[in-house]
């Protein structure tokens, strides 16, 4: 089936076109064509959902990169059915918000390009059964997410938001790449449905923990779970129907499916359990906990969103307990933790997506956010009003909404898990409903404040920076869609349950599944179970916690700015930056001693480091030649000469000492019987000497050097070690010849190449490639001096460079 | 000793002879007590060994190898060229830059002739080669 | 008695050499050193020959003249720098 | 004070006369005792050293009218050409030939490829000794 | 007879020669030229492609059979880098036509681009390894020249340094290549490698091989890279992107061949070292570049990074993380190269250096701002770019080996990268436009163009990454057995 | 003679890192140019000393000294000698643009 592959490619083609059909008819807002690409996709789609229904799946492959098994395969089933129809569907309803929302100044083109680039990203990595593939799409979505994050780059705000979440999902990313490279090598395959058949015999591998904690590192990052959250609010930066979109029904939500697609891998082990359910719930209460000091009306639903998230992180965690037994009656009652998970999901995509357009709404109309400044909106603006009070009551877990229903079956759910006596449940697990409790009451109270802080209380209109009015219908078209939604779910809960997530459930469970159904039937009400009693109490506490919120938010003064996560993120960022400054600083001298002293202890320590660790060293004297008298004089007085430069006064004294040195090696060649060598070494230091001459009439005297003692001690200890280490592996290596020269063949010279000068048949012959380069060296240096002499900086070329 | 073997023997001792008095000659590099005086060990008596040497070499060549080697005898030639005129050369740089004359020395007739801008009579090594840069330096900034 | 002569020459060679170092090292004034190094490069001369005599060869002969002549070149390039600083001149004028 | 320096120039005269005929003697004798195109290239670039130093740039110009970075670029040239003109015959880079020949004046007479070869080492040696000198000398 | 091999080093020798003749005609330099890069990626492409099917091929210079003579050596691995080269190179000149100036034209520019790319291919060919150090020579004096070309302050004062640092690091190499000899009696890389292989790998042959590691290491920029960012940021921008692309990966290149074919006896000792000191310069690279504020540092601590990224492959030597270094090589080199030329298009446009000073730059120049993006992406190894694929193979490899330490250095240099380059792209290209519309130099088509060509490369290798990788394939199954390389060069 | 050769060159290779870390420019360019001496000795001496007789046919002798050390270090000579002659040019310069020689004041880039 093309279809999918289709689907995914269709976005990033219409982002391609969207520029030019831009310009080509400038009049028509944009939007109108980008709405075009989801709500064909969601129809498309939902075409399936029966057929899906029936158990059916459905997988293509194009291929990619072969070679190495990456090939752009894609799955359709339950699972990935119900995150491409919130991404399209949800897309379609922003893009219609966003025509009202942004006005045509803005640059629309950049941002419907990102926002198809976004959704295609989105898409792929659903459908993607090829985990590299699926990471190629999860860094898109960073990616699509930072350009829309900072879509109005110029505030300095936007960038600081784009800038973490990017790093930080990022970061995560290569975590889970890590992961997954961890686990194609387990596993031998990077097929996730394969790696799903063979993982059971491997899970003893060892590095099956190290790959599970890796993409449970990008699951959360990108799900700004605890304490990755703090991207999120910062991303709120965003123009809101992005908010809307990616920061609250879909891409954080792509760290959710990403659990939900390793379930049946990893599910059943005892970390993953304890990970996911235990950083869902403490991201739960965190991020409720904090949303209620918020003032920024986004903020907190950015926070409200975080903790949303932790709970159905923490709800796929203890359905995955159910993955530790075999199939059985009471297996399958854990895996209904799972099945509300699911049910929350699409739940919190309809009322958060309601709710942030609402807020989008009010901050387009009376131009602020800031809940001190808002109130007493009722009157002006009803229709908001209403999808707010049913996004906020969903949210808070109140019927008749259907977070009422996802609310139940959480609890529910944490209160049988915390039966069970595996995995240190029996001590811990009795914490599971609590936490879950105390996080339900800070979310009944932040739901409350949306609701009564904005269209309640006295209104302000000093306070405003626009004269407030009605919505536009444009702007509510999505929202009531979206309420719609949240009613209607409330009141036929099992249409969902019985098309969308029973067939996710059997991709989450296939073990499970195949022995017998794992559906449940959703029921509105069942009678007085401990649950409901929960809801009561949330009810209740959370009134009472609202109405008194001004005498206890002095508890939040307990935890200081300068504590949070996201100070300590910009802590270290900056003590990162001026550390690696002075670090760096410390060694990058500039100075050319420094460093061709690090280069002369690098070969010291590594040359006679290994020279002793190997016990290489060997010494031989006995293949040594006799030394005759005028050979002793001769390097003595070389030796002397070497050792003179070093104290001479002038640099023409130097240049003398090194002519001797020159003059002597030619005599070295001599005796060594190298005529030619002798020949050139005499001809080549007379040259050089005359070039130092020529050059030294312009150059300042040889001061003497003004060196602290200690610098000038170091030096000599370093150049006596460098030539200690010289001397020794020279010598190890004259007692350590393994073979004879190759330069026996040469002794043929006549013969073969017809010179009887065997020095020059090798330069001339045999080895004349090397006499070519050569040539070509010193061309290279002669016109190289010619250039540096004749080419001088003009004063105008030195602006900029000499700073 | 059959005749080859006797001038073979001269034509070592010719050698023999040469390297004695570069020695002698390097004796006096040592003992003299200024340039202009060492400057006769070096190139008179040095250019003399060198010559007697070659001429040797020379010799040996052609009388045990019967090779008349012409580069020697360019050698020598341009050994007997060349010599006098680098000490000429050289006492004359030292001269002109002020190399000091010895103690003992009695006259200097030249000075008046080429030194006659500083009378104080400046006895320094070289002409500092500081005074010469900023010379230099002066002219590039009038440039 | 050939054998010991040449060896002992060319050992004279090598403490004349040596001396001559003495004068390079010491100075005083840079034209003892110019002096000292023409006398090496003369002295390396004769030791060359006679390194060919006593190995019987005659690669070694270019190598003498050519050394002649170097030191011929170098001791008229350091006597100059000596007396005008400059080696080579653009335009000779003074 | 102008210093005098006819002593200097009648001697350097011969010298580099001398010098010539050695480069020249190297040069051709290179590939059967001591010497060939570098050495013979670099004899051949002191001469012209020694010209400079003795007189001044301007004088030995006006008689040796190159311009010796284009003397050395033609010497590489010529060392890379020959190692195209094997391909041109189908033998492998730089392929070397030499043969006897029976010349009318100079009787059996070795004549090899590798002398074009050697001919341009030691115009890139004179060329680039040369420029390297001379550019030095002209910047002040 | 393959007398095509030769032909990659000695047409830019030979052009280079040409173009001195050609001094004044500055415009038929300029084609010249690019003639000879592009007619060396048509060569390299063709010399790649009969390799795939003939296997490795060898041209004994002289016709003298190895080891006696010296050889050019071409199998995948070296032919890959040849064609990088080109390409690279041909962008570099074609953005230098509009950048470098008449001045530097005039002054045989184009020789010395020409000679660089000799003495870089001529490393890549040749199989002797003496001929290695003389064409690292040639591959230096022309980096030398072009480093210094212009003269002003900055560059004479690195150019010293850089100087100074090779010419040191050339001896230690010209001193292992006495070593080597003396132990070992010969030159040709493949004999030394079959009469080590011979004898076994005797501790001063260990101790000689590390000798190599300290060269290779200075050259590359493997922990001794203190030299790099000083030089890298003082020339031209067309000629700090050659820089950039080219110089390391000759270090690089030289260290796999020698540390794959000769002396791999012993991966306890040497592949441990170059491990250790990968890690150590992702490290010193990763602080270095986030620790200043000057765009051109910036951009040299990323080849820092990236050379301990690809020797992370070397030292873990399985399949895959060989194969992962080729490809890295191939996306860096063009990758770096892209790099240099926006960041020196943008300081030629704005006139500063300090990227505090630069904001809001998108506004007046989109395209380059979008390039730089995907440049930051593709450096980062975010598919589907180029650095991607290399990324995963080379931690594949060593997830294979169990080096872990290195496979959480590596992925955690690719997070400093990211953030180095995105605080430029955030400081500089967004952010309040401080250009105005008249003070607005225009962006010449010739600055954009070569941008354009290495960004389409970029995206193409990563899409395309299969089409090339029967040939990565190829290069690593030569590197990691060394006897087919033998067997090509010494028993045919 | 070897070992000797050796002790020599081991010598220079001090004396010459003794230069090269030295402040002074023109310091270190002499002793670049005194390396590469040392590196010479130190191929010649590999190839071994004093075995054979030169390495030109014709002369009656029965072995010849390695020819391969030569030829190497011939090559490697003139590529030291274009290098020194470029770095000495290269300091010379330097010295007339920047007004001085001690590389401590040629650091390079201040610290923005």
């Amino acid at each position: 089936m093309l279809t999918v592959n289709i689907a995914i490619i269709i976005p990033f083609l219409a982002a391609i076109f969207i520029p030019f059909i831009n310009k080509k008819y400038p009049n028509i807002h944009i939007g109108w064509f980008a709405l075009f690409v989801p709500a064909t996709l969601f129809v498309t789609l939902a075409r399936y959902i029966p057929t899906i229904a029936g158990g059916k799946t459905y997988v293509y492959t194009i291929n990619w990169i072969p070679s190495y098994g990456i090939n752009f395969t894609t799955y359709l089933d339950g699972l990935s059915m119900i995150f491409a129809l919130l991404i399209t569907g949800i897309g379609s309803l922003v893009v219609i918000y966003s025509i009202y929302y942004l006005s045509s100044k803005e640059s629309l083109s950049h941002f419907y390009v990102y926002l198809l680039l976004f959704m295609g990203a989105m898409l792929g990595v659903v459908f993607s059964d090829n985990i590299m593939v699926l990471y190629v799409f999860w860094e898109l979505t960073s990616i699509s997410s930072f350009l829309l994050i900072a879509f109005w780059y110029h505030r300095k705000k936007s960038r600081q938001g784009a800038k973490k979440s990017l790093l930080i999902t990022i970061s995560g990313g290569f975590g889970m790449l890590i992961g997954f490279i961890m686990l194609s090598g387990i596993a031998d395959t990077l097929s996730i449905r394969e790696i799903v058949l063979t993982i059971g015999d491997n899970t003893d591998h060892p590095l099956f923990l190290p790959a599970m904690l890796l993409i449970l590192l990008g699951a959360f990052t990108k799900s700004a779970q605890f304490p990755f959250h703090i991207w999120l609010p910062d991303a709120m930066e965003a123009p809101t129907p992005v908010s809307a979109y990616l920061h609250s029904a879909t891409m954080v939500k792509a760290g959710i499916y990403l659990v939900a697609r390793f379930t049946p891998v990893f599910g059943g082990e005892q970390t993953w359990f304890w990970l996911v359910s235990g950083v869902g719930l403490l991201t739960l209460f965190w991020g409720s906990f904090n949303a209620i000091r918020q003032t920024d009306l986004k903020a907190l639903l950015a926070y409200s969103t975080v903790s949303q998230l932790g709970m159905i992180m923490s709800m796929f965690g203890m359905g995955s307990a159910a993955l530790h037994f075999g199939y059985s009656t009471e297996s399958v009652v854990y895996t209904q933790a799972t099945f509300a998970a699911l049910f929350h999901l699409i739940n919190h995509s309809t009322f958060k997506g309601a709710l942030f357009m609402v807020v989008g709404i009010v901050d387009h109309e009376v131009g602020t956010r800031d809940l001190r400044r808002l109130g007493g909106l009722i009157t002006i603006m009803p229709a908001t009003f209403t999808i707010a009070l049913i996004g906020s009551f969903s949210m808070a877990g109140l019927p008749p909404f259907n977070g009422f229903l996802s609310k139940e079956m959480f609890f529910t759910a944490a209160l049988n898990i915390s039966q069970l006596d595996i995995f240190a449940l029996d001590t811990w697990g009795t914490l599971l409903p609590v936490i879950a409790w105390i996080g339900s009451v800070f979310t009944f109270v932040y739901s409350m404040i949306i609701v009564f802080q904005t269209f309640f209380g006295p209104y302000q209109k000093e306070k405003l920076d626009l004269p407030a009015h009605g919505a536009s219908r444009g702007m509510l078209v999505s929202p009531i869609i979206l309420a719609v939604f949240v009613v209607g779910i409330f009141f036929f809960p099992n249409l969902v349950g019985k098309y969308l997530i029973n067939p996710a459930m059997t991709t989450i469970f296939p073990r499970l599944a195949v022995e017998g159904d794992l559906g449940q039937t959703i029921t509105i009400w069942h009678g007085f179970q401990p649950e409901l009693y929960m809801t009561i109490g949330v009810i209740a506490v959370g009134t009472f916690l609202y109405i008194f919120r001004n005498y206890w938010k002095g508890i939040y003064s307990l935890f200081p700015e300068k504590w949070t996560f996201n100070e300590l993120y910009y802590f270290s960022l900056t003590q990162l930056e001026d550390g690696s400054a002075a670090v760096t600083k410390s060694y990058m001298t500039g100075f050319l001693r420094d460093y061709l002293l690090y280069i002369y202890l690098f070969f010291i320590v590594a040359i006679g480091g290994i020279l002793f660790y190997t016990g290489a060293f060997s010494f031989d004297l006995t293949g040594d030649e006799p030394v005759t008298m005028f050979e002793w004089s001769i390097i003595i007085v070389m030796i002397i000469a070497g050792i003179t430069i070093l104290f001479a006064k002038s640099r023409l004294t130097a240049v003398l000492l090194n002519g001797v040195l020159g003059y002597s090696i030619a005599v070295l060649f001599v005796i060594f019987r190298a005529p030619d060598l002798a020949l050139t070494q005499i001809i080549v230091e007379t040259v050089t000497t005359v070039l130092f001459l020529v050059c030294y009439y312009y150059m300042p005297e040889w001061k003497k050097e003004n060196k602290p003692t200690r610098t000038k001690r170091i030096n000599l200890i370093i150049s006596i070690a460098v030539g200690i280490v010289f001397v020794l592996v020279a010598l190890s290596v004259q007692s350590g010849k393994l073979f004879e020269s190759i330069s026996g063949y040469f002794e043929n010279a006549y013969e073969l190449a017809g010179g009887k000068n065997i020095v020059n048949a090798i330069l001339g012959d045999f080895r004349a490639f090397d006499t070519m380069l050569e040539v070509v060296v010193l061309l290279i240096a002669g016109i190289g001096v010619y250039t540096l002499i004749k080419l001088k900086a003009g004063k105008e070329d030195e602006n900029i460079e000499d700073q | 000793m059959n005749e080859r073997e006797i001038l073979e023997f001269i034509a070592v001792l010719l050698i023999l002879l040469g390297s004695i008095l570069s020695v002698i000659s390097a004796y006096g590099i040592v003992r003299f007590p200024d340039v202009y005086t060492r400057s006769h060990a070096a190139t008179k008596s040095s250019t003399l060994s060198v010559l007697l040497t070659l001429s040797g070499a020379f010799f040996y060549f052609w009388i045990s190898e019967s090779f008349f080697s012409v580069r020697i005898l360019l050698g020598i030639l341009f050994v007997f060229i060349t010599a006098p005129v680098a000490g000429h050369l050289i006492i004359r740089a030292a001269y002109r830059s002020k190399v000091k004359l010895s103690e003992i020395t009695i006259e200097d007739e030249l000075h008046e002739v080429l030194h006659e801008e500083d009378k104080e009579f400046i006895h320094k090594d070289v002409l500092e080669k500081e005074d010469r840069e900023k010379i230099l330096r002066n002219e590039d900034k009038q440039k | 008695m050939i054998e010991i002569m040449l060896m002992t020459s060319i050992a004279l060679f090598g403490v004349a050499i040596a001396i001559a170092l003495f004068r390079i090292v010491f100075g005083p004034s840079l034209p003892d050193r110019v002096i000292a190094l023409d006398m090496i490069g003369v002295n390396l001369v004769s030791g060359i020959a006679i390194i060919s005599v006593m190995l019987r060869t005659k690669a070694f002969l270019e190598v003498i003249l050519i050394l002649a002549v170097l030191t011929f070149i170098s001791t008229i390039a350091f006597s100059k720098y000596i007396e005008r600083g400059v080696i080579i001149e653009r335009k000779r004028d003074s | 004070m102008k210093i005098n320096n006819v002593i200097l120039q009648a001697v350097t005269k011969i010298a580099v006369f001398i010098i010539l005929t050695l480069a020249v003697y190297l040069f051709l004798s290179g590939h059967n005792s001591p010497g060939g195109g570098f050495i013979g290239g670099l004899v051949l670039a002191t001469a012209f050293v020694l010209l400079f130093i003795v007189f001044d740039i301007e004088t030995v110009q006006k008689a040796i009218p190159f311009d010796f970075k284009r003397v050395a670029a033609l010497g590489a040239f010529l060392a890379v050409g020959t190692g195209f003109g094997s391909l041109l015959f189908g033998e492998p880079f730089l392929s070397q030939s030499f043969g006897y020949f029976d010349l009318p004046i100079f009787g059996k007479t070795e004549l090899a490829t590798v002398t074009i070869f050697e001919a341009g080492v030691a115009l890139v040696v004179v060329g680039v000794v040369v420029t390297i000198i001379l550019s030095i000398s002209e910047d002040v | 007879m393959n007398n095509i091999l030769v032909l990659p080093m000695v047409i830019p020798v030979l052009a280079g020669i040409l173009l001195i003749f050609l001094r004044p005609y500055i415009k038929t330099q300029r084609w010249i030229s690019l003639g000879v890069m592009i007619a060396n990626i048509g060569i390299s492409i063709y010399i790649l492609n009969r390799i795939q099917s003939e296997g490795i091929l060898r041209l004994d210079f002289g016709g003298w059979e190895p080891p006696f003579g010296i050889l050019f050596v071409a199998d995948s691995f070296s032919a890959i880098l040849v064609l990088t080269t080109s390409i690279v190179t041909a962008v570099c000149l074609l953005y230098s036509f509009s950048s470098i100036g008449k001045a530097h034209e005039n002054m045989f520019f184009y020789s010395f681009v020409n000679f660089l790319v000799a003495g870089v291919n001529g490393s890549f060919l040749t199989g002797d390894l003496f001929n290695l150090y003389v064409c690292f020579e040639i591959m230096l004096l022309a980096s030398y020249v072009l480093i210094a070309l212009g003269g002003k302050k900055i560059q004479l004062k690195e150019s010293v340094k850089y100087v100074a640092i090779n010419v040191l690091s050339s001896w230690f190499f010209l001193i292992g290549i006495a070593y080597l000899y003396g132990t070992v009696g010969t030159l040709n890389m493949a004999h030394l490698s079959e009469r080590i292989a011979e004898s076994g790998q005797t501790p001063i042959l260990t101790v000689i091989s590390i000798l190599f590691l300290v060269v290779f290491s200075l050259k590359s920029g493997l922990l001794l890279y203190y030299w790099l960012p000083g030089s890298y940021s003082a020339p031209p921008t067309a000629v700090a992107a050659l820089f950039g692309a080219l110089l390391t990966k000759v270090g690089i290149y030289a260290m796999f061949r020698v540390f794959t074919l000769i002396f791999y006896h012993e991966p306890g000792i040497t592949h441990t070292i170059i491990g250790v000191l990968a890690g150590l310069t992702l490290i010193g690279g990763s602080i270095g570049a986030i620790a200043y504020k000057d765009l051109r540092q910036i951009v040299s601590y990323n080849v820092v990074i990236a050379v301990g990224f690809i020797l992370v492959g070397l030292a873990v030597l399985t399949p895959e993380a060989i194969e992962g270094s080729i490809y890295y090589l191939m996306h860096d080199m063009l990758v770096k190269g892209l790099l240099f030329l926006i960041a020196g298009t943008m300081i030629t446009l704005t006139g500063m250096t300090n990227i505090d000073y630069m904001s809001g730059l998108i506004r007046n120049y989109p395209f380059l701002g979008w390039m730089f993006f995907i440049v930051m992406l593709s450096l980062t190894g975010i598919p589907p770019f180029s650095g991607f694929i290399g990324k995963v193979l080379v931690g594949q490899g060593t997830v294979d080996a169990g080096a872990y330490i290195l496979l959480a250095l590596a992925f955690l240099s690719s997070i400093f990268v990211l953030y180095s380059l995105l605080r430029v792209f955030l400081n500089c290209f967004w952010g309040e436009t401080i250009i105005s519309e008249e003070d607005e130099i225009p962006m010449k088509k010739g600055w954009l163009i070569p941008c354009v060509l290495l960004t389409l490369a970029t995206i193409g290798l990563g899409l395309g990454a299969e089409s090339v990788a029967i040939y990565v394939s190829d290069a690593a199954n030569t590197l990691l057995n060394p006897n087919i390389y033998i067997d090509a060069v010494l028993h045919d | 003679m070897e070992t000797l050769i050796t002790i020599l060159s081991g010598v220079l290779v001090s004396v010459a890192t003794y230069l090269l870390l030295s402040r002074s420019l023109i310091r270190v360019v002499l002793g670049s140019a005194i390396l590469s001496h040392a590196a010479h000795l130190l191929i010649m001496t590999m190839g071994g000393l004093k075995r054979g007789s030169a390495p030109i046919l014709g002369e009656e002798t029965e072995s010849y000294t390695d020819a391969l050390p030569q030829a190497l270090i011939l090559t490697s000579i003139v590529i030291s000698f274009a290098v020194t002659a470029l770095f000495l040019v290269l300091a010379f310069r330097t010295y007339r643009e920047t007004g001085t020689d001690n590389l401590y004041a040629l650091r390079g880039f201040k610290d923005e």
